[in-house]
C-alpha cells in the first residue's frame, strides 16, 4: 500500500470518528460509541499487510480496524445509526459492527474475546493450507484476561497462522498500564516462545513493517508474532467520558501525544497539494455515506425476532398468544 | 428525612459499610476513579487497601474476594456489566456458592456482587443489556433487585452484612430515581417483599425498575382494575408468604419481569402460584422474548416488556374468575 | 435393528457424520484417547485434523469453535464435566449464541457443546454433579436432553447438522441404556418432543434419564392411575404443541425434573401449562432442592428427585378435578 | 523438619492413598479418588517450609497436600467414606476436604480455581502486615488456565507473599505436557516478572529448599514465586482409570520414574531400624485411622439441606410442602 493510501485510510478513521462524535452530540447515534482517534496507525499498518481473504476480531474500539479492512463507509454510519441497510442491518451497533464477507469477525463487547474466535479461525486455515492469515487485536487492558493466555499458548503450541496486535494506549478506562500489567507487555509473548516486537504505534510504517514480517512468518507457516503497538487514544475512553469528571490523564500528558498524531505526521510526508485533495475529496466521501445512512429506514419493530436463529426458527415471544 | 437518587444511596450504604466495619472493601474495574458511580469518594476516604482497582480479570478478582472472605474479610466486587457476571459464574455459582455445603459448614464467603446498572439501556445493544438475575437464583444465589433509593440503601446493608455470597442487580433505568432517604436509614432484611400499592383485584409482581412501570399502570388503569403492586426487593430467597397473603386478597395474578421468559423469574413466579397459592384467573407472564437485544431502539424495546402489555394482561386476568 | 447402549449411539452418529461431512470436528480434553467413550476411535478413523486434544482452557476452546464456524466449518465440543459450562458461559450464551442477532444475520455457528455423563453420578459431589440446561434454555440456546440410544443417536445427528450452536447434554444416569438402533437410524428433528407411554389422567413431563424413572413409576401406578409419560428430547425450543394435544386429554400435569427447582425447566413447562393450556388439577413440580449435592450419598439421593416423589404427585394430581 | 519427619510426612501420605484405594475397590469410598502416589516429596516439602497459620489451596489430586499441612487421618478417612465426622462432615468428599483451621482451603474439582483464593488471601495477609502467606497448588494442566494466569499478573503487580507451586507430573489425564503447554512451563513466571525455579519434584529436600526460598522471599515482602517441581503420578488419573484401557504412558516411562520413588529415597537415608520403626507405627495409626472412620455415623437423609447458608437460610426443597 502507498504512502498516499496510507494516509488516506488514516485520515478516513480520524474524520469518521470525529463524524460519529458529531452525530452522537446530535443524538442521532444511541448508546456509546469508543472513538480509535490517536490510534489510527496500528488498524491502517497492521490491515494494509493483510489479503482481503485474512480476518480480524476487533474490540469495543472497532471503527478504525473496520474502515482499515475495507468495511463500507456508508453501511457503517447506517450501522451506527441503527437503520437496516447498515452492515449488521441495525442489530448490531458500534460494538458489534461486523462484516463476514471481508474476513471482519466483528467488533466485541467483551475484551479480548475475540482472541480465541481468531485462533479456531487461524487453526482452521492451516489446515486448509490456504496460507490465510488471523488477526487479532486487543488492547492493554485486554493483556490481563486469562482467555487472551488460553490463546497465545494454543497458537505458539500449534504453530497457527494468528498475529497478535496488542494497541497499548496506556490506559484501560482509567486504569494505566502501570497499575495493570506485572512485567512488560512484549515479554507475555516470550513465555509461549513466540515471536514477539514492541512497535512505534503512531507510525503507520512502523507498523506496516512489522506487520508485514508478522504476517508474512505466519503465511510461511512459522506460527504467530505479538506485536505490541505503543499508541495513545486522544479521545475519553467513550464518547459518554466528556459527561463525567474523570482525571486519570494530565493534559500535558496528552499534548505530548498529540505532538506524535499519527495522521498529521503520514500526511506531512505527503506533497500538501496531493494532502488538501485527499482531504476534500474525503469529506464529500463522508457527507455522501451520512446521507445514505440517513435515508436508510429505520427496522420494523415487528421483525425484533428475526435473525436470532440462523435454522429459522423464532425465539419465544414475552407474551402468550 | 431527605430526597436522594438511587446511585448515591447505594454509594453511601457502602459507604457506611466500609466506616462501620474495617473488614469491608471493594474491588472492580476504575473502582477508584468511580466510572459506575458507586464508589464516588470511597478511594479518597478509605485509601488504596480498602478500594482496589483490578486488572480486566473477572474470573480471577471474583474468586479473589472468595479468598479474602475466607481469610476473614468483606468484599463487594463491582462488575461494569452485567454480562461480566457470566465471566464470573463458575467462581460464583459453583465456588462461593457451594464452599459452604461442600466444607460441611466451615467456610462463610460474605461477598457481594454488585452490577451498577444491569439490564437494558437504551442502545447498548445485545452484550450489555442483559439481566440475568433468573441464573443466579437457579443455583441458589441470594440475589436482590431494589427499586428505590431506600430499598437500594438498606438491601447494600444487609448484602454487605450478610454471611452468604449475594447478587446485588441496580437496574440501569432506575438508577436516577429519587426517594426519601431517613437520617438514619435501616437496613432492609434480605428475603422480606414489600407491597408499593395496595390493590383488590390483581396482584402485579414486579421488580427493579418494572416496579415503577407497574405502578403508572396501577394508576392508569385505577378506574377499571384495582391492581396491588408486589415488589419482592429479593428474588432468593422469594418472600412467598408475602405473596400468598397477597394473592389471598386478589386472587389474580401478572408476573412482569424484565428476564427473558424461558425458566426466568416470572416462570418461577407463576409456577409457584399455580401450585401452590390460590387463583381464580390464569396467571399471566409479560417478559422479555427470549431474543438477545438488538441495537436500534425500535427494536430494543419490542422485545422488553412494556406498560401496554401489562395494562392488557392485567385487564385479561380481572374479567376472568368473577369477583 | 440391533440393541446398542446410548453412550456408542452418541457415538456412532457423531462418527457417521463426521464420515459423511468433512467440516465436522471434535475438540475437549482427553478426545483422542476418549475417557469419556464418546470420540473412541475417532482419532483412528480421522486424525489429528479432525479429533483436536485442547489444553486446559474451556473459555478459549469454546470461542474456537466459533471461529471455526465462522470460517466454515462445525465443531463439536466436549466437555468432561457439566459445571465446565460454567466457565464457557460467556463464549456460549452472549458470544455464539447472540452472534446471528448481533450481526444481522450474517453469521452461522454451528457449534455442539457436548457433556457426555451431565447431572449427578453418585459420589461426584457438589461441582461435578449439575445439571445446568435450565440456564441455557434461558439464554435461548438450542438444548437436547436425549433418554434412549436412538434418540441419542438421531438429536446427535439433528444437533450437529443444526446452523445454531445446540447444547447436548446426555446424563450420567442414563449412558448404559440399551435400546434398538435401526440399520440406518434416522435424525430426529431439534424441537420435537415424544411419548413415551400414552395415559389418560396424568401428563409426567419428564427428560434424559427422568424418562426411565417416570415409566417404572407409570408401572407403578399401572392400576390406579393411567400415566402418559411426555419427554420433551428438546428442552428448547420446546414442543409445546404436542404437550398441549397431551393435556387435552389428561388435563393434570407433573412436571419430573432433575435441575433445581428455582427458575428450572419445569417452573417453565408448569408456568407454560397454568397460563395457557387445559388443566382441571393443579400443576405440580418434582425437582432438585436448590441445593449442591453433598458428597454422602444419602444426602446425594435426598436433593434429587424420587419416584417415590413422582408417584405421591401423581396420585395428588390424579386425585383432583374430577375425571 | 528432620528428615525423619519429612519421611514419616511421605510414608503417610504413600500409606494412605494405598489404603484408599483398597477402600474404593471394596466399595467403602463412593465416587472417584486422585491419587497422590509418586509426588509426595512435593506436598511435603512445600508445606514443611510453611507456618501453621500459612494458607494453601489444593487440587483434585489433594489428600497429599492436606496430610502434609497436618490434616487428622481420621477425620480425612471419615470424609472419604461420607461419614459425619469427616472434616466437612461428610459433605464434600475426596475432591473437595478441607480444613480451614489449617489454613488448608480446599481441594478442588476445577483445575487453577483455587488460584485467586490464594490471591485474595495472600492480598489479605499483607495488608494485615501478619507476614502469613499463601500456597496454591496446581498440575501441568492448570498452567494453561487463564485464571492462573490472571492470579500470577495480579500476585506480581501487587508482590503479593503467594508461592505458586505447579507440579508438573508430565500429564493432564492423558494428555502428555508436551501437547498442552508452549514453551516451558517456569518461562511462564518470567512474563510476570516473577521469581521462579525448577525443582527435583522427586527430592523432597530439594523442594524444601526451594521452598524455604520463597516462602522467605513471600514473608520478607519480596513477593511470589513459581515453583515447578517436576513428579510423576505413579498411578492412573484417577481410582476409575483401572477400569479403561488408556495407554498414554508407557510401562517403561513408569519404571523409569518409580526408580526415584521420593518416599524409598528419603527412607534410604535413614537408619533403616528407624525407618522400620517409622513404618510398623504408621500402619496401627492408618488402622486406627480407618476404624474412626467406620464408626462414625453416615449422614442424617433429613439434614441434606443443611450446611447450605452461613445465615442459616434453607433452601427450597424439590417438592411443595
Ligand atoms: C471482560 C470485560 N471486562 C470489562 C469490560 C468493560 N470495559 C470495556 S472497555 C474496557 C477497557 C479496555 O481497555 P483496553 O483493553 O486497554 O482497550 P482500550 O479501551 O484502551 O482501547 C473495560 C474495562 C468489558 N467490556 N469486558
Ligand atoms: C477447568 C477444568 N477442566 C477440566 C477438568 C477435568 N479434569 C480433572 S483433572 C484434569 C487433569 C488435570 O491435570 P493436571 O493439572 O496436570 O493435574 P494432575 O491430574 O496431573 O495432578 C482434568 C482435565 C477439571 N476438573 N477442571
Ligand atoms: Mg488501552
Ligand atoms: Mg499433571
Amino acid at each position: 500500500m502507498s504512502v498516499v493510501d496510507l494516509y488516506r485510510t488514516m485520515r478516513t478513521i480520524r474524520r469518521f470518528e470525529e463524524r460519529v462524535v458529531d452525530l452522537v452530540n446530535a443524538n442521532e447515534i444511541a448508546g456509546v460509541t469508543h472513538e480509535y482517534v490517536g490510534q489510527e496507525a496500528v488498524a491502517v499498518g497492521v490491515c494494509a499487510a493483510l489479503h482481503a481473504d485474512d480476518v480480524i476480531t476487533s474490540t469495543h474500539r472497532g471503527h478504525g480496524h473496520l474502515i482499515a479492512k475495507g468495511a463500507d463507509l456508508g453501511r457503517m454510519f447506517a450501522e451506527l445509526l441503527g437503520r437496516v441497510d447498515g452492515l449488521n442491518r441495525g442489530r448490531g451497533g458500534s460494538m458489534h459492527v461486523a462484516d463476514l464477507a471481508l474476513g471482519i469477525y466483528g467488533a466485541n463487547g467483551i475484551v479480548a474475546a475475540g482472541a480465541p474466535f481468531a485462533a479456531g479461525a487461524a487453526w482452521s486455515f492451516s489446515v486448509d493450507g490456504s496460507g490465510r492469515v488471523a488477526v487479532t487485536f486487543f488492547g492493554d487492558g485486554g493483556v490481563n484476561q486469562g482467555v487472551l493466555h488460553e490463546a497465545m499458548n494454543l497458537a505458539a503450541l500449534w504453530t497457527l497462522p494468528l498475529v497478535f496486535v496488542c494497541e497499548n494506549n496506556g490506559y484501560a478506562v482509567t486504569l494505566p498500564q502501570e497499575r495493570s500489567t506485572a512485567g512488560s507487555v512484549v515479554d507475555r509473548a516470550a513465555a509461549y516462545g513466540m515471536a514477539a516486537e514492541q512497535v512505534d504505534g503512531m507510525d503507520v510504517e512502523a507498523v506496516l513493517d512489522a506487520a508485514t514480517r508478522a504476517v508474512e512468518r505466519a503465511r510461511a507457516g512459522g506460527g504467530p508474532t505479538f506485536l505490541e503497538c505503543r499508541t495513545y487514544r486522544f479521545f475519553g475512553h467513550h464518547t459518554a467520558e466528556r459527561t463525567m469528571k474523570l482525571s486519570y490523564r494530565t493534559d500535558d500528558e496528552i499534548e505530548r501525544w498529540r505532538e506524535r498524531d499519527p495522521v498529521a505526521t503520514s500526511g506531512a510526508r505527503l506533497d500538501p497539494d496531493v494532502r488538501a485533495a485527499i482531504d476534500t475529496e474525503l469529506e464529500s466521501l463522508l457527507d455522501a455515506a451520512i446521507a445514505f445512512a440517513r435515508q436508510s429506514p429505520r427496522p420494523d419493530p415487528a421483525d425484533a425476532l428475526e435473525f436470532v436463529y440462523a435454522s429459522g426458527a423464532l425465539p419465544r415471544r414475552g407474551v402468550a398468544r | 428525612m431527605s430526597a436522594i437518587r438511587y446511585l448515591p444511596a447505594m454509594g453511601k450504604a457502602l459507604r457506611d459499610e466500609m466506616a462501620a466495619d474495617p473488614t469491608v472493601f471493594v474491588v472492580g474495574e476504575d473502582v477508584r476513579a468511580s466510572l459506575r458511580g458507586v464508589t464516588k469518594g470511597l478511594f479518597e476516604e478509605f485509601g488504596p487497601e480498602r478500594v482496589l482497582d483490578m486488572p480486566i480479570s473477572e474470573q480471577m478478582f471474583t474468586g479473589f474476594a472468595t479468598g479474602a472472605a475466607l481469610a476473614g474479610r468483606r468484599c463487594v466486587v463491582e462488575y461494569q456489566i452485567p454480562s461480566l457476571l457470566y465471566l464470573a459464574f463458575e467462581q460464583i455459582a459453583n465456588q462461593a456458592q457451594k464452599l459452604r455445603l461442600m466444607t460441611g459448614g466451615q467456610a462463610a464467603v460474605p461477598v457481594v456482587y454488585l452490577v451498577p446498572g444491569s439490564g437494558a439501556r437504551l442502545g447498548l445493544a445485545a452484550q450489555h443489556s442483559d439481566h440475568p438475575y433468573s441464573l443466579f437464583a437457579h443455583a441458589g444465589v441470594k440475589t436482590v433487585l431494589p427499586s428505590t433509593p431506600a430499598d437500594a440503601y438498606g438491601l447494600m446493608v444487609s448484602a454487605i452484612r450478610d454471611d452468604d455470597p449475594v447478587l446485588y442487580l441496580a437496574p440501569a433505568a432506575v438508577l436516577p430515581v429519587r426517594g426519601e432517604l431517613p437520617e438514619r436509614p435501616e437496613a432492609v432484611p434480605i428475603g422480606s417483599a414489600r407491597i408499593h400499592r395496595e390493590g383488590t383485584d390483581v396482584t402485579v409482581v414486579a421488580a427493579g425498575h418494572l416496579v415503577h412501570e407497574a405502578l403508572a399502570v396501577a394508576d392508569e388503569l385505577a378506574d377499571e382494575v384495582s391492581v396491588e403492586v408486589f415488589d419482592p426487593r429479593t428474588l432468593y430467597p422469594f418472600d412467598w408468604e408475602l405473596l400468598a397473603a397477597s394473592l389471598a386478597r386478589t386472587r389474580r395474578l401478572v408476573a412482569f419481569d424484565d428476564a427473558n421468559r424461558t425458566c426466568g423469574l416470572a416462570a418461577e413466579v407463576v409456577a409457584t402460584a399455580a401450585e401452590e397459592l390460590p387463583l381464580v384467573a390464569r396467571p399471566r407472564r409479560v417478559t422479555r422474548a427470549d431474543a438477545p437485544i438488538a441495537f436500534a431502539v425500535e427494536l430494543e424495546r419490542a422485545v422488553l416488556p412494556s406498560r401496554e402489555q401489562l395494562a392488557a394482561a392485567v385487564r385479561a386476568a380481572a374479567s376472568e374468575g368473577g369477583s
